[in-house]
């Protein structure tokens, strides 16, 4: 069969590795055999036994190499451009930290390594927890959860669990309109339930709000700071002293810690908990989808609820601590995505406390500068000085008959990744837009411009939104039929 | 001098032309909504800044020595193809978020559902998603889904699974209140107790958690568990650390398992002491609106033509919110495509004599020791590529031998298994090679002569 | 500005690196200044200072990645898909080749290390000696040309130096006029005037003719076997004869090693020197233009003319010696490309006797089950077996007023990198094809069936192909105007 | 068993498929066309085949120790931002050919275009080629254009110009009867000795040939000597194996030099014991139809949008067979665009610097040695980063010293120069340390004392 003339010289089509190959290729190669074989029917019963592994590929090295090559071309990155995706810090990735991570002595250690021989690596960890307990102004950190969401689960478990040590069974945890989607279902897996406070008009949590709601079956209120509408919460100490005056903690989502590092330590403003994406905020790649990092930094109060193990130092010993009777458990197997930290750790020593302060100066400065130009052209919700993101709305172009949709899927046409959109929920149509520190001017003049020449699109020739994006690999999918009738793995029919 | 680093790009120019635009004088100012109590005057307390030649000699000094490797225990140490790092290295891959906007993500999409498929293929289940976060956290929300489904307080968990997963399952499931009960394994064999499992199951059990092969490296008769577990009304769940077993083993989904839920890391994924590793998770169709992370789905784009996109998000934190099935967003993506890269180049073949080598390497190692007196294997059930040897002596000073001729000789149960006090846990790969086998055996035999 | 909509989600515009970044941006970070700065203008005279640097380019690293990435998307390579481009052997080339060749103790060691400290090193380049000797049938390697035509001018010169010891002074060169290029060129740079051979009708130097224009003035015979048309130079040990009874070399021009590789041994078809492309045959990759490696193999009698430094074996003891009077001297600094040399042991090893034997079958099947296939749609001008390639002509499209060309650009539509075309000369609108044996039947098949399909709109549409490609970064290039008012380097103005 | 190996995807049953479709039997039949006197019946004679594991472990054995090193003479020891293997491990860089094919090759194009300019901007000249083989061969071939150009039969060599480079020479104009005179240097300054080579100069000679800095790591005084040479119609060439110098050095072309041809190493290229390296050649326009290799040049294509081409090939072998200015095909593609992404992230105020910090370590050390008795600085003209140490013992007794504390003392220059038979030459590079050099400096003096 020809491919389809949609195949150009650069941008091919490329079937799935299963509709390729032919039985009996690999690509891949054994080591010697240098043992006698043993055949598994001859020690265990032929019912434990597998059958036949006909479906999986049979391919040759060149045949995988070029697929995948292939299949990465239909991706766009942050080193493919910007990266304007909101609330997701799409900031450049250092190549140095990838090889770093890549060295033998950590990529090829096993995690039960005898401690003595694994010093360094502990030490290494240690001194991160260190780094990121005075960046955000707590007293220790657990590495140990996978991503922001599973940070935000062991900070509320150790948070109940240093309350049921008080005697308290408190079951309820206040949580914003415009949090981030997993800080509520964070809130269910915990079995806490959700209280929603509503942010005011300003775009930020009115302390009266929480004073309202707060009481003594609340174990937390959850603050996003800066909030996903890019705003610093002005009254975040406030509320820190309502909620603990309840005797309630306060959980920070930390994900946004970009904006805020070298200027404000979340610590001061009465935080109990906080976790940090090392996958936005310390440059750690994205990977399509994780892995990532979510560390999370707590008040001495909370001390001996960290998961075990926990790393301490004796002198210039380093060694893991299982031995805590108090702590929630363990979140995960071993002690967190090390490779991932070897990364954020490399980029804190490559930027040192200088850097790290002009990251969030110059995150904000992006930001607002966008913003500002940008605001007579698409409307603006919160028309206030922003924090690391801005938000914007369709509503300049719903007479048009244009959406967030639309714009969105438009700016691929110029060669852009669209912004995060429809969140937060608070702001209907939303484009939320995170130019983060590392776009140079240029770039931003040349994505302010883009968005501009598509408003006057938008009015003039609506359908170009509408039809957009139509240079890429595919067009607009049909997510709908996609949901109704699921089609979640190839079966070999087409 | 002026500030200058490599990966900011601002010049004081630019500075100054982007604040005039906003209409500030100084960057301060764009902060002034922080009260000035809060705002720092001092610099962080941190190191650095240092450059990238400075960066390499510090991260060398940290490094581990490179010993031979005879650990396993959830974590193995198996040869990864070049084309992995190779094709993971490219930017459009690593570089790129969550394939939000399906239209510029169909690289990792595609990817992603191809990862789909071969999960369910390798677990013989019916639909996979798209990963977790790790083998025992996709175990533990495997109990979730268990609890989510069947609304049962109890959970039969065997002690034969990996003790860390066990922990991370008391995690997990503490803000429910569910209660776990204890299975233990046959103190000859080394499998689970069918008997004692099959005492304690009865109609208020959600679901049974075994292990296989299980942590002792013995493969679990999954065959004669899983008719009774269903006549409870109960799920069994498959948890798993050792994803190359299923080369030669049946999969748990031929045998009826109702969850499989383990860790994929043997799958082309870098030790890295611990992480990032793989949680893989895969169910039955029947069950998938309860199924916890993201699913990748097949649809048409406007023109017909084949696409993927995320698919019944409803079940997830972003569109659900406080009723999603897990609060799961970041996941392992890297790690599965890494998985998808592997199984690839292996296919049906490689995979297969991989698995067979593994367990004949072991066996290798088996029939070795089983000429040195002082140790003896404890366990008498078939293993795939790990087990449980017993030794005379304390077991601590062994490895000690083992460590100074660089060899790092088994993992000591003691810390897990209090009884197993003079128990290895012995690992053999297709890394080994016989020459490492046999000076292995040498100095266990020394040490323990 | 904003881009041109010519830009997509995938394959986007980028300036020059000169066209972009501001003053005081850099990517780079230099060690800490651990001695007193010297200022050279301290201690040398003002006019040996550089005045400036202004051109020079201000980025940081994000954009520097972001650029040469972009300019990856543009272009087309073996990991892209199939690349049948005759006579250059487009094989896949093995990832772990580039992994082996970056290890740092070779990669980061100096060329002057004392060699008890490069005994592997040394070990590696004599061995891979040793084995391209026993593949070609020679006694001897000299591992230093850089590529092929430097490969060729080095045995070109060990004959003169070989011919002039012998007190003979020879001035010619015989050359068949299917040559490549570099033979001819060679021969002038070595200072031999080149003869022409014509090859007969079916493709191959007849002994006749070489008998012919043989005389006491020929210093050698340069043949290329197989030959630029694909053919078996089947007279090639009855010519030798005739240049050897008459005092000549026979040179070849191993550059289409990849047919032969364990099915027959060029010197035992009385080749005196023979070159190997490293960088086509071992499958190390060309880099978009080298580096590439042309070692040489010679007979025993050439031996004290090598280029020094030769690598001697002592017991187990390996020494560069560069006490060889009779050599021809240096034909580059130091030993040769070692870094493609540990790329071309890592495939030898890989591959094995039986691998390479086998490397060579599936070449020549390759392009023989192509030539078969495609004979009905195109014109082919030698019809007889084949070995690793296959030339066509555009003439059964001519009448449609369609040329090589075209064929070629259209073929880029379809996502193929086009065959070699207008060469040999010999064959007028030639179409070379190499498919190597890295390549599947299906993916064979499929070009197969764009080639027919590429026939048929040659016929029925031939404005298709006259216009393509018509999908890829540019369209038709002016290579009339490149060449008529040359703009070798950015000036500033656009 | 069925052969089989990773690289060749053909089965059994393809090739009996295409046999058929070829109309032969069997795979031997292909070669028919071959005597079977000739052909092989016994497999070829060599080792392997081995897996990627064990390929891995094999060339592990063969790698040399990782000293502290004060090597240079023509390859140094450079950081290498990590930008550069990242990107050049691009396979849509490394795998494509020469760009016969200009539609799908607009990135090789483009920064090859960028390269030349950059090589112009380098060295002061108005036109670059797309590179040569290394440093020697490319000043080798500077030597021929000269001869093309100038017809005349002399060469003034400096003897400063690196030993090797002037061996390549000698190599390539063997088949013109070209002659070489040597021009000495002074034995005072280290400089090329201009009184001499004033004197030799004349009508006969086609080009005079120096090295800035030279061997000696010595900035030759080229203003002085570019007139003389003019006035006789003489071409000046000059080459230089150290091109980060250019960072702070008048760039050769803006004193008057006609060609400039040398070694790019330094510019991001590993060492990797002597190649792959880069030979830069660049010269005036006028003299462009007689430069040898590829010149990529801009151009518009059908909607005229700007695009690059390889141009100018009249000059070329593919194109002009026996007529062409060199015989040169591949080149050292791969290693241009390192050079390109090095200078892109360096740029203008990277490049100095670095120049900056070479010299200043290069004259640190000198003073830290002038503390030394029994060694000397041997001349005392300005360096950039290496200098001559005359020692008053036996240099390679002082070498063995120094590699038994892991360090590449520098190089003796015996081998190159009889008269210097108690010398070394010594480079400093931003990447030795302060202690590094100190520690040097320290076994130096115990080994003189
Ligand atoms: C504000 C906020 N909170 C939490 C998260 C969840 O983090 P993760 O995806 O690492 O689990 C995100 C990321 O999507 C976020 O933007
Ligand atoms: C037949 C033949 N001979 C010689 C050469 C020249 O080789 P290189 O480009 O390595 O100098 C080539 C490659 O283009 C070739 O195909």
């Amino acid at each position: 069969m020809v491919r389809k003339v949609k195949d150009t010289g650069l941008i091919q089509d490329e079937p799935l590795i299963f509709e390729q190959g032919r039985k009996g290729r690999k690509g891949y190669s054994l080591p010697r055999w240098d043992v006698e074989k043993v055949e598994a029917k001859d020690i265990l019963s032929s019912s434990l036994l597998r059958e036949d592994l006909d479906s999986f590929p049979q391919l040759s090295e060149v045949d995988v190499v070029r697929h995948f090559t292939r299949l990465s071309q239909w991706n766009y990155g942050v080193d493919s451009g910007f990266y304007p995706l909101g609330s997701c810090t799409m900031k450049y990735n250092p190549k140095i930290n990838e090889e770093m991570a890549r060295m033998e002595g950590f990529s090829n250690i096993h995690p039960y390594t005898p401690e003595p021989l694994a010093q360094g690596i502990l030490k290494l960890m240690y001194d991160l927890g260190v780094y990121l307990a005075e960046i955000t102004g707590m007293d220790q950190v657990s590495l140990q959860p996978a991503a922001g969401a599973h940070g935000e689960l062991t900070g509320l478990l150790m948070i109940k669990k240093c309350l049921e040590d008080r005697g308290e069974r408190r079951t309820k945890v206040l949580v914003p309109d415009t949090a981030h989607g997993t800080n509520c279902s964070t809130s269910t897996i915990a079995s806490l339930q959700m209280i929603e406070i509503k942010s005011n008009e300003k775009g930020v949590i009115p302390p009266e709000q929480v004073a309202l709601k707060m009481d003594e079956k609340v174990a937390a209120i959850m603050v996003t700071n800066p909030n996903t509408l890019g705003l610093f919460e002005e009254y975040l100490s406030e509320i820190s002293e309502i909620v603990h005056q309840k005797g309630g903690f306060v959980y920070c989502d930390g994900a946004n810690l970009n904006a805020l590092m070298g200027v404000v330590k979340l610590g001061d403003l009465g935080v109990d908990v906080v976790h940090i994406n090392l996958h936005k905020t310390f440059s750690t790649p994205h990977g399509g989808g994780g892995p990532g990092s979510g560390p999370v930094a707590i008040k001495k109060e909370l001390s001996p609820y960290l998961p075990i193990p926990v790393i301490e130092k004796d002198v210039n010993t380093y060694r893991l601590n299982e031995n805590r009777p108090k702590s929630i458990g363990k979140v995960r197997a071993f002690y967190g995505n090390f490779g991932v930290l070897i990364k954020a750790y490399s980029y804190l020593l490559t930027m040192g406390p200088e850097g790290l302060k002009r990251v969030s100066e110059m995150a904000v400065l992006n930001a607002n500068y966008l913003m500002r130009r940008l605001k007579g052209y698409y409307h603006l919700p919160y028309d206030r000085s922003c924090m690391h993101e801005c938000v914007f709305t369709d509503h300049f172009q719903e007479k048009y008959h244009v959406s967030t949709l639309d714009i969105a899927k438009r700016l691929i046409d110029y060669g852009y990744h669209p912004p995060t959109i429809y969140f937060p929920l608070v702001v209907k149509g939303a484009l939320m837009i995170e130019p983060t520190e590392t776009e140079s001017k240029e770039s931003l003049d040349r994505f302010i411009e883009t968005m501009i020449t598509i408003a006057r699109e938008a009015e003039e020739n609506p359908d170009l939104l509408r039809q957009a994006p139509s240079r890429v690999k595919v067009r607009r999918l049909d997510e709908v039929l996609a949901a109704r009738r699921p089609k979640l793995k190839w079966t070999g029919d087409r | 001098m002026e500030y200058f680093c490599r990966f900011i790009p601002h010049t004081e120019e630019d500075i100054q032309e982007m604040l005039k635009a906003i209409g500030v004088e100084r960057l301060e100012d764009l902060f002034e909504v922080i009260s000035e109590n809060y705002r720092l005057s001092n610099p962080l307390n941190l190191p650095g800044p240092i450059s990238e030649p400075e960066l390499i000699g510090h991260l060398r000094s940290l490094q581990s020595p490179l010993y031979t490797c005879f650990l396993g225990g959830g974590a193995y140490h198996h040869f990864i193809p070049s084309v992995i790092p190779h094709l993971v290295a490219r930017s459009e891959f690593y570089t790129t978020y969550t394939p939000y906007q399906p239209e510029i993500s169909q690289g990792t999409l595609q990817a992603i559902f191809e990862y789909q498929t071969l999960m369910c293929q390798l677990t013989g289940m019916e639909v996979s998603n798209a990963s977790m976060y790790d083998g025992a956290s996709s175990l533990a929300e495997a109990v979730l889904m268990a609890y989510r489904i069947t609304k049962k307080k109890k959970v039969l968990l065997s002690e034969a699974v990996h003790p860390e997963y066990r922990k991370v399952i008391q995690t997990y499931i503490d803000p429910y209140q569910q209660q776990i009960i204890m299975i233990p394994y046959e103190k000859e064999g080394g499998r689970t107790d069918r008997e004692i499992l099959f005492d304690r199951l009865n109609g208020d059990v959600s679901a049974v958690v075994v292990q296989s092969p299980n942590f002792f490296g013995i493969i679990e008769d999954l065959p004669k568990i899983v008719e009774k577990v269903h006549l409870t009304g109960s799920l069994l769940i498959v948890g798993f650390s050792e994803a190359i077993a299923y080369g030669i083993l049946a999969p748990p989904g031929s045998l009826g398992a109702d969850i499989v839920a383990g860790e994929g890391q043997s799958l082309g994924i870098p030790l890295s002491y611990g992480g990032p590793y793989l949680g893989i998770f895969s169910t039955r169709e029947r069950f998938v609106r309860n199924m916890p992370g993201r699913l990748v789905g097949e649809t048409i784009d406007l023109e017909g033509r084949r696409g993927f996109v995320l698919t019944l998000a409803t079940r997830e934190q972003h569109i659900r919110r406080e009723r999603a099935t897990s609060n799961i967003c970041t996941n392992e993506g890297l790690c599965a495509l890494m998985a998808t890269i592997f199984l690839s180049c292996l296919g049906k073949e490689g995979l297969k004599e991989l698995a067979q080598m593994n367990l004949s390497k072991a066996e290798y190692a088996k029939k070795v020791v089983s000429q040195i007196r002082g140790c003896k294997l404890n366990f008498n059930a078939p293993t795939f590529n790990e087990f449980v040897l017993e030794v005379e002596r304390d077991p601590e000073r062994i490895l000690d031998k083992l460590r100074e001729e660089k060899i790092l000789g088994g993992l000591s149960l003691r810390r897990f298994y209090p009884e197993l006090s003079r128990h290895l846990l012995i690992t053999v790969t297709e890394m080994n090679k016989r020459e490492e086998i046999d000076r292995w055996a040498e100095i266990l035999a020394k040490s323990l002569a």
